[in-house]
């Protein structure tokens, strides 16, 4: 292990040296400069490979004594990766200052050097002094980076900084010397072992030292100094400041746990939970990138602290110590190259100035820099999340971990908007060009995904099926430039060899819904070939999707389970906003995905899941609601409409067709895993039901008024949930099987109708209906599957889509649940309107002189359609093609509702024959045509305007289509049914947030001098807190 | 009118803007051949029993009509009924004095009619003018444009003089004789020329299916 | 403990100290021209030394300094440490002021660059990053 | 009605009054002044209806008599108001800005009298009739009998006879003159 | 099966013979019916006939596209095939058509069939009145199929089956066994929503003559207007029978059947002729207020 020591002498002379070496040029210096960041990292490195591989920590007294005499340097695990850490903040935050270095006074170079010989020398240190000495050090090196580039705001923030630092180092002062007084000795280690520091005074001497510590952790009400510092300063040394220093503080922190009581422990951890909650509530109302990203850094500090107190306080998780260096440690790596990587990117973005969209790969580091931050998986900060919240459900400490939930719901919020903001950039900018100022973010997403998957692989989720869907991902995003077609296919393999793989290890149930889901991503991923060119990142999150898909099938744990969930959330969000319009609908969608999946992640933490027996109890519902967001139900559908609206066509008839299954199959398996029940009993299927129905009423209600065909599609996939969601509250044979067929028969006629709907979509370039119009003569097939799909969805006898509902009625008549049926007939038949209004204005009418030349649809488009009629109309003559698996999947789990005689299904209350319907149906069909055709004395075939117009002749086929606003009677009759109540409350629900947000705001005035009083009260109000606990 | 192959030549349309052609069908009108005697009569006999007639009002004679639909005279009894679009009726009653601008309406809601259509002309104004003999604006001989079947004279004619006009119509149909169709397509040109000497704004196809 | 006793223990370099520590916050607090803060905070300073110093001083003993001057120190060195005041506080005390030297003179040297950079003199007109 | 009868004589050379009843009255002003009578009527007189706007065709005195008829609402009064332009370049000032109707009468009068109003809104589109090229047929000089017989075709046969003595001729033969 | 396919083909075409001559002398006579209330002599009972023979025998029609000419044949086939699910007469082989495809549930789907077809077939058409006339009809079906659905929902608690031979089987026995007298309610809120199946006048809102000049039939001529007659005499037919035995103990031989729809379809006539039209969204509220609470008191009713 090299001597610590070496490497001060290294830095300390490198800085004396450098006014000469700078006579020889600059360039040189800077060369020296990184050179000797680049030596700590070689060191910490090397300690790190030597304590991995068994040794143990090894302590280096100065001078050659021993304590106390000496001052002693330890170099254990945590200090290694502190130190590592350090150095490469610091060298990735140098290469960005590179430029300003070169031409700023050489007085930036040193106070770099000292500012990161001063961290390191706070991570190493034993002695209390010596650990004054070197965090004064760094807190100098930093006064001197923050004004070396004269940037006048930097100045000014500097002052500020400088005010709240000098408090802080008195407050340290008065600690360390009470402490030798009391102890007599500055070396921690012994301080800790006596029991000195027991007694009253030993902890009021204690107690300046925490004070110190936590305001130089910038808690919650007095870091307004530290705030500016983010937002003005070089975005190089902010990435030091959020990144290095806050590790050197927070393994400060650690250091000195051992000397403080459970009062002071208490303290950290209500300060930091209180500066993560208030640093995200007001983040969340910030519009200057920089600064939202100062607060988040404060917020994510603040949690680490809270999380090393809590793990010492109460014993959280196992034991202290390791879990802490797990939960503590994976929290602080995630914030630290995260945040380095955020605030050089958003740095380059400020400082050009630019409003355009990101370039693709500082666009991919963005999403994957904000993605770690929030905690999404891979990255780190998803395994430490997993087992905080684990721990803290174990512990029972509730209003703890809905703090730490809320907290990082509302910390995605913004940073996810600030993402989507440089996804899209505003209209008419030029896409921004960072160039070699994206290496550091890049090396940063890197070193996070790969530490992310280390840790996933090695730790809790070692099944590789469940990694390919980030594999595909990233194989498919390197090979983005290749040619559409090439990823296409690419995706579709990927997805069938998924399918094989995971077949065997699937029972029934999770193979009927692989069916769906894999052949859902399947299907769209050849649908995607329908326009050329590479498309862009539309082939890697679909094929990630559908992967995702599939892993949530494989996985057996809780966590594998939450871990493919989350995979799929954030697939699907992306998907979602690479839509052209896709950046607000986006934003809705991943914070409510969030938020089903908080819900579903404190349900599984605190169910205790392992042996797959849950707590029936509230945990169940926990998950059942978390379950319900993510299905759109009324109420939490507010970001369903929006996402598959704006999203890519094929996205978004993915989305509603396959995707939009997952959370009805994980309420299956939570159903399953419950014993075929639900959890909190009948009250709980009886309430599922009726939000089934008003889910599928609000949906068709809903769909009826709009004008846009996806959004109308959008609500009609809302409403078919609902009647799913209806049938699996029934809780029994009839209500499952239902379940399944009517889950089975949504995914064939929606994916026709996206699929045609895309093709009308690309040949007329709108998606309003009443701009299009007679398209049948032009593009006939789409016709035939449309008017396949409706008469399918609307549940038209010929056509399987009776079944479901002939099976649906039978279900809840058979429960005794009558008013429920009547409401679900009134739902489907309000179904009618919306179809018949989209057939109407999209394919009949009058034809519009511009869409002359439509063609029809690209073979892309018609192939899978005609493949999904015909799989469709087997099925309607022959029901037992699909019924019979559906039954055998249901059959043991309750009595036997059903039974088939033959071709005709009976139930205890009557009969439905679907292949004598069929035959019953074509014959009178075909009698009537013959009869017509019979009598059709020589037809005149007539163009547009030859209808009778009241004697007078039609002026223009636009006034002439009847089509917007299409069913306006039926909006004066029902309209007070679909006033968007949800809309309002959810807008209502975030303007309160913001404002609690705005409130806080108003805390940080701008004041130097208000800061240091906030700093002075904030060590008072500690002081007398102490007194009481 | 047909051309070699026998498929009809289509109709020039000049009314309409070029832009406007192909909304319109340029087939010309054709003459349908009855079919076989016994057929027809029976055809002829359901036709005359079952007169509907279009809601088509010109003129004072519209007025005569509605006393139709009342209890006191009741033409439902003879299976006369109004329909409202040209489509599905057969009757076209001109009820009196047509100015230009109602012939040109008159002439798009017959050509409208399926056939077998017959026409039946109320009042002198059809005849000759009637009192409008010397006005700038009216029509005086309906049949230079549209072909009639029955003329049911007088100053306005009452509803009784309409019945037996009707009975008149139902007669010449059984008789077969009632080939207004045919006709107005036999002489197309010569029809079309009379229009279109008085109609001058002709922004419609040439024969309006 | 009547209040004379109490007055007659107090160390007075310690009551000075925080006296001056005191002093310096309100100055920190209370006056917003720069160049009194930046004052204020190094006799904070001062004071927080002062404070370090007194935690040394032990009443009734000489100097730490092994010396023949002293009686008997130059040879018995165990002996001598029970004669003297502690001599750590005093060494730390030396870094102390170092530092806080550095500070003060960083911060003025910042507060004649933003006068210099046509700022007013009180930290009011230097609020521009709020909220 | 006296005072208004001298206001308007004072103001704008108003000449010819007759109080034609209680309610209704007539004046003649000159052509040039007609606009700013109309709108004192209206803002000060409280004359704020326009009834209708006509012309008659003097054909004798070779002018085009106009008329604009305005009500009081107040007092319950109407007015007449008269003046002459030149038939054979019949041009009037357009009013369209006084009242909203009043482009339609202007409208009228240019398709029936070839009146033309400069300015007004729509004022050579089809008023009632449609694609008519003949000259403006409420000019007493068209000859509607003849441009009847040379447009519409004739039903031969059909003679026209003196109502009086056809009538004597049918009914009571017998009587003497 | 037990009689042979061809046979029970046979029987199904006399049994819809017999349904559309009954059904085209129910419309005459009751048009004549119509007439006697307004004083007027009527037409002729055979009317319908000569009407259908005359729009069919038309010499030329014409066609605005295949949807177009497939319009009426769906309307027809909708009207044909939902006799053909219903058991028209009990106990009677010749009548039992293909009842055994499907219950009460097949049914009531069965009658969107028709009317889809047909609002496809209209809009093809490119006239804006049929669209108007088809987002009406389709509006107000919304609503009375409430009414409607809640009465069966009653029928199904009453006789615990969707299969509606077993519900006429119930039913024999005398009046008192019959729904009309066993759940009053839920035969009045049926019979109001067969008012607005039937579009009689208050809710004619569909083919408002003087409003969208016949709604969506507007561009339809000749044979496929003749086959649009047809259909409203055997879809009258289908629904009546329907009706009848579902409410009205249902029949055993033809007579009783005869007699008894046509008394059904008499109140819906004398209803038409007493009121004028409502507005579109005045007859949609109609049918969620009063019809719909009558139909829920009746659920109550037969589920207690």
């Amino acid at each position: 292990m090299v001597n610590p020591l070496w490497l001060f002498a290294l830095s300390l002379g490198a800085a004396f040296l450098l006014p000469l070496v700078d006579r020889l040029g600059r360039r040189i210096a800077l060369v020296l400069v990184h050179g000797v960041t680049a030596a700590w990292l070689a060191a910490g490195l090397s300690w790190l490979a030597v304590l991995l591989s068994g040794g143990e920590a090894a302590e280096f007294g100065t001078a050659g004594f021993r304590a106390p005499l000496a001052i002693v340097l330890r170099v254990g695990l945590a200090e290694a990766a502190g130190v590592t850490a350090i150095a490469l903040t610091g060298l990735l935050a140098a290469f960005s200052l590179t430029r300003s270095l070169r031409e700023a006074p050489l007085g930036g170079a040193m106070a770099l050097l000292m500012a990161l010989m001063g961290l390191s020398g706070i991570v190493l240190t034993r002695d209390l002094f010596n650990l004054f000495v070197f965090l004064e050090i760094s807190a100098i090196g930093t006064y001197g980076l923050l004004g070396f580039d004269d940037r006048k705001p930097a100045l000014r923030s500097a002052f500020k900084y400088m005010i709240a630092g000098g408090l802080a180092s008195s407050l340290y002062l008065i600690g360390v010397i009470y402490v030798y007084r009391l102890a007599d000795t500055l070396n921690l280690d012994i301080a800790a072992a006596g029991t000195a520091l027991s007694g009253p005074a030993g902890t009021a001497a204690v107690f300046f030292l925490l004070a110190a510590l936590l305001v130089e952790l910038k808690p919650f009400p007095a870091n307004g100094w530290a705030v500016d510092a983010y937002e003005t300063a070089h975005p190089g040394i902010s990435a030091i400041l959020s990144g290095a220093s806050a590790t050197a503080l927070l393994l400060a922190l650690w250091k000195i746990l051992p000397l403080l009581g459970p009062a002071h422990l208490s303290l950290v951890a209500g300060s930091g939970l209180a500066t993560f909650a208030a640093g995200n509530l007001v983040g969340a109302r910030q519009d200057r990138p920089l600064r939202m990203l100062g607060y988040s850094s404060v917020a994510q500090v603040g949690l680490v602290a809270a999380v090393a107190a809590l793990a010492r306080l109460g014993g959280l998780g196992d034991g202290g110590a390791d879990f802490a260096a797990a939960v503590a440690g994976g929290l602080l790596l995630n914030h630290l190259l995260a945040k380095t990587g955020l605030f050089l990117l958003a740095g380059a973005v400020e400082d050009d100035d630019a409003r355009g969209r990101l370039a693709p790969l500082s666009l991919a580091a963005a999403g994957v820099l904000s993605a770690a931050l929030v905690g999404l998986p891979p990255f780190p900060g998803f395994w430490a999340k997993w087992r905080l919240v684990r721990a803290l459900a174990d512990s029972g400490l509730w209003w703890i971990l809905a703090i730490v939930l809320g907290g990082s719901l509302l910390e995605a919020f913004y940073v996810f908007r600030w993402l989507g903001l440089r996804a899209k950039g505003e209209a008419g900018e030029a896409p921004v060009r960072l160039g070699i100022r994206s290496a550091g973010p890049v090396l940063a997403a890197l070193l996070l995904a790969a530490a992310g998957a280390l840790a996933g692989i090695r730790g809790p989720v070692p099944d590789l099926l469940l990694w390919a869907p980030w594999a595909a991902a990233a194989i498919l995003f390197l090979l983005d430039g290749t040619p559409g077609w090439l990823k296409g296919l690419l995706s579709v393999a990927a997805a069938a060899a998924f399918g094989a793989a995971a077949w065997d290890r699937l029972d029934g149930f999770r193979q009927f819904f692989a069916v769906m889901l894999l052949g859902g991503g399947a299907l769209f991923s050849i649908a995607a070939l329908r326009k050329g060119g590479p498309r862009r990142g539309l082939h890697p999150l679909l094929a990630a999707a559908t992967l995702a898909l599939g892993a949530i099938l494989v996985a057996r744990t809780p966590l594998e389970f939450f871990f493919a969930w989350e995979t799929m959330t954030a697939a699907s969000w992306l998907l979602v906003l690479r839509g052209r319009g896709g950046e607000k609908p986006a934003l809705s969608y991943i914070v409510f995905g969030l938020g089903g999946a908080f819900l579903l992640m404190a349900g599984l933490a605190a169910g205790g899941w392992d042996g797959g027996i849950a707590a029936a109890g509230w945990p169940g519902l926990l998950v059942l609601v978390g379950l319900l967001v993510k299905a759109g139900a009324l109420g939490v559908h507010v970001w369903l409409p929006g996402s598959y609206a704006e999203s890519d066509d094929e996205s978004s008839g993915f989305l509603s067709s396959a995707l939009s299954k997952a959370p009805i199959f994980a309420l299956f398996a939570l159903a399953l895993s419950l014993g075929a029940a639900l959890p909190g009993g009948p009250w709980t299927s009886r309430a599922l039901g009726w939000l089934g129905l008003a889910t599928a009423l609000g949906g068709a209600l809903y769909a009826v008024y709009q004008e846009d065909i996806k959004r109308t599609l959008a609500y009609s996939s809302l409403g078919q949930i609902g009647y799913i969601l209806l049938a699996f509250a029934a809780m029994d044979q009839a209500g499952w099987t239902t379940s399944l067929y009517l889950a089975l028969n949504h995914f064939l006629y929606k994916s026709m109708l996206f699929l045609a709907v895309a093709g009308v979509i690309q040949r007329t370039g709108t998606r309003n209906m009443y701009e299009m119009g007679g398209l049948i003569k032009k593009m006939p097939v789409s016709f035939l599957s449309v008017l396949m799909a409706i008469i399918a969805l609307s549940g038209v006898p010929p056509l399987s889509g009776f079944g479901g509902k002939w099976l649906l009625y039978s279900t809840l008549i058979g429960k005794g649940w009558y008013l429920e049926t009547a409401v679900a007939f009134f739902a489907s038949a309000v179904a009618f309107l919306y179809l018949y209004r989209l057939i109407h204005s999209i394919f009949l009418g009058q034809p519009k002189p511009s869409q002359a030349n439509v063609r029809e649809a690209p073979v892309a488009l018609v192939l899978p359609q005609l493949v999904l009629m015909a799989v469709l109309m087997a099925v309607s003559v022959f029901p037992r093609l699909m019924l019979d698996p559906i039954l055998a999947l249901v059959g043991d789990r309750f009595p036997a509702a059903f039974v088939f005689e033959g071709t005709r299904l009976r139930s205890a209350l009557g009969y439905w024959d679907g292949t004598l319907t069929m035959i019953v149906t074509g014959g009178v069909f075909a009698l009537c045509l013959v009869w017509m055709l019979a009598n059709l004395h020589n037809p005149q075939s007539v163009k547009q305007f030859n209808i009778v117009f009241a004697a007078e002749r039609p002026l223009r086929p636009e006034t002439t289509h009847y089509a917007w606003r299409f069913f306006e009677p039926y909006r004066k009759a029902l309209g007070f049914l679909t006033r968007e109540r949800a809309e309002r409350f959810w807008d209502a629900f975030g303007t309160g947030a913001a404002s609690v947000g705005g409130a806080l705001r108003r805390l940080y005035t701008g004041n130097g001098q208000t800061y240091a009083l906030h700093v002075v009260l904030y060590v008072a109000v500690l002081y007398l807190l102490l007194g009481v606990l | 009118m047909s051309d070699k192959k026998g498929k009809p030549v289509p109709l020039a349309n000049e009314g309409l803007p070029a832009g406007e052609r192909g909304l319109f069908c340029d087939a010309p009108p054709r003459e349908y051949a009855p079919a076989a005697k016994i057929v027809e009569d029976f055809w002829n006999w359901a036709r005359s029993q079952s007169l509907w007639i279009l809601g088509f009002g010109t003129g004072c004679g519209a007025i005569e009509l509605r006393p139709l639909m009342t209890s006191r005279y009741d033409m439902y009894r003879f299976g006369i009924q109004p329909r409202p679009t040209p489509r599905q009726s057969s009757v076209f009653v001109i009820g009196g004095y047509a100015s230009v601008k109602t012939l040109k309406r008159i002439v798009r809601s017959y050509e409208q009619m399926m056939g077998p259509k017959f026409v039946v002309a109320l009042g002198s104004c059809t005849i000759n003018g009637g009192m409008y003999w010397d006005s700038y604006n009216t029509i005086k001989r309906i049949d230079q444009y549209i072909p009639v079947d029955v003329y049911i004279a007088g100053c306005m004619p009452r509803p009784e003089a309409l019945l037996a006009g009707f009975q008149e119509l139902k007669r010449i149909i059984r008789a077969g004789k009632a080939e207004g169709q045919n006709e107005y397509a036999r002489n197309f040109e010569w029809y079309k020329a009379n229009q279109k000497r008085v109609i001058k704004d002709w922004n419609m196809p040439d024969y309006n299916w | 403990m009547s209040l004379l006793e109490f007055v007659s223990r107090i160390n007075p370099v310690a009551a000075s100290g925080a006296v001056l520590v005191l002093v310096g916050v309100w100055g920190v607090l209370a006056r917003p021209n720069l160049f009194k803060i930046a004052i204020a905070t190094s006799v904070m300073e001062t004071g927080v030394n002062l404070v370090i110093l007194s935690t040394g001083y032990i009443r009734g003993r000489t100097a730490p300094i092994l010396d023949s001057a002293v009686a008997g120190t130059a040879t018995d060195a165990a002996g001598a440490a029970a004669r003297m005041t502690d001599p750590v506080p005093q060494a730390l005390v030396l870094t102390a002021i170092v530092i806080g030297l550095a500070v003060t003179a960083l911060q003025l040297s910042y507060a004649v660059r933003l006068r210099a950079a046509g700022g007013g003199s009180s930290i009011e007109s230097y609020g521009d990053e709020k909220w | 009605m006296r005072e208004l009868a001298e206001k308007l004589a004072g103001r704008y050379g108003a000449r010819e009054w007759r109080d034609q009843r209680r309610d209704l009255s007539s004046v003649t002003v000159d052509a040039q002044r007609m606009r700013d009578v109309l709108t004192w009527l209206r803002d000060e007189e409280g004359y704020v209806h326009l009834a209708f706007a006509t012309a008659v065709d003097e054909i004798e005195r070779k002018a085009f008599r106009l008329t604009y008829a305005v009500h009081n609402h107040g007092t319950g009064h109407g007015l007449l108001v008269h003046c002459e332009i030149d038939r054979e370049r019949p041009v009037m000032e357009s009013i369209h800005r006084l009242w909203g109707q009043a482009w339609t009468y202007q409208r009228e009068m240019k398709e029936w009298y070839g009146i033309d109003f400069p300015g007004s809104p729509r004022v050579d589109e089809e008023f009632v009739l449609e694609g008519w090229e003949g000259p403006p047929m409420m000019r007493r000089d068209f000859d509607s009998l003849a441009y009847s017989d040379a447009t519409y075709a004739e039903r031969p046969g059909r003679e026209t006879r003196d109502p009086a003595a056809y009538m004597k001729e049918k009914l009571y033969p017998e009587a003497d003159a | 099966m037990e009689t042979g396919i061809l046979t029970r083909i046979g029987y199904a075409l006399v049994s819809l013979f017999v349904i559309t001559n009954y059904g085209l002398l129910l419309i005459g006579s009751m048009a004549r019916i119509s007439a006697k209330v307004q004083g007027r002599v009527g037409q002729p009972v055979w009317q319908p006939y000569i009407d259908i023979v005359k729009s069919t025998a038309k010499r030329n029609s014409i066609g605005h596209g295949i949807m177009f000419y497939l319009g009426p044949v769906f309307r027809l086939a909708g009207g044909v095939g939902t006799y053909m699910f219903i058991p028209a007469v009990y106990g009677s082989v010749l009548f039992r058509n293909f009842s055994d495809s499907g219950d009460l549930l097949l049914v009531m789907y069965f009658i969107f069939f028709g009317q889809l077809g047909m609002a496809l077939g209209a809009s093809e058409g490119g006239h804006p009145y049929s669209a108007i006339g088809v987002s009406r009809g389709l509006s107000q079906m919304t609503a009375f199929e409430v009414p409607f659905a809640l009465s069966v929902i009653a029928v199904a608690i009453q006789y615990r089956t969707l299969d509606i031979t077993a519900i006429v089987a119930a039913q024999q026995g005398g009046f008192w066994n019959w729904t009309v007298a066993t759940n009053p309610l839920a035969v009045v809120a049926a019979l109001i929503a067969f008012l607005g199946m039937s579009m009689h006048n208050p809710f004619s809102i569909v083919i408002a003559p003087q409003e969208i000049p016949i709604g969506p039939p507007t561009e339809y001529q000749s044979n496929l207007l003749g086959m649009l007659q047809t259909n409203r005499a055997i879809f009258n037919g289908a629904k009546l029978v329907l009706y009848m035995n579902l409410y009205f103990g249902g029949a055993t031989d033809i007579v009783t059947m005869v007699v008894k729809t046509f008394l059904i379809y008499f109140i819906n006539v004398f209803v038409g002729q007493a009121f004028p039209r409502f507005r579109v969204d005045q007859s949609i509220r109609f049918f969620l207020g009063v019809p719909t609470l009558i139909g829920i008191a009746s659920v109550i009713i037969a589920a207690i």
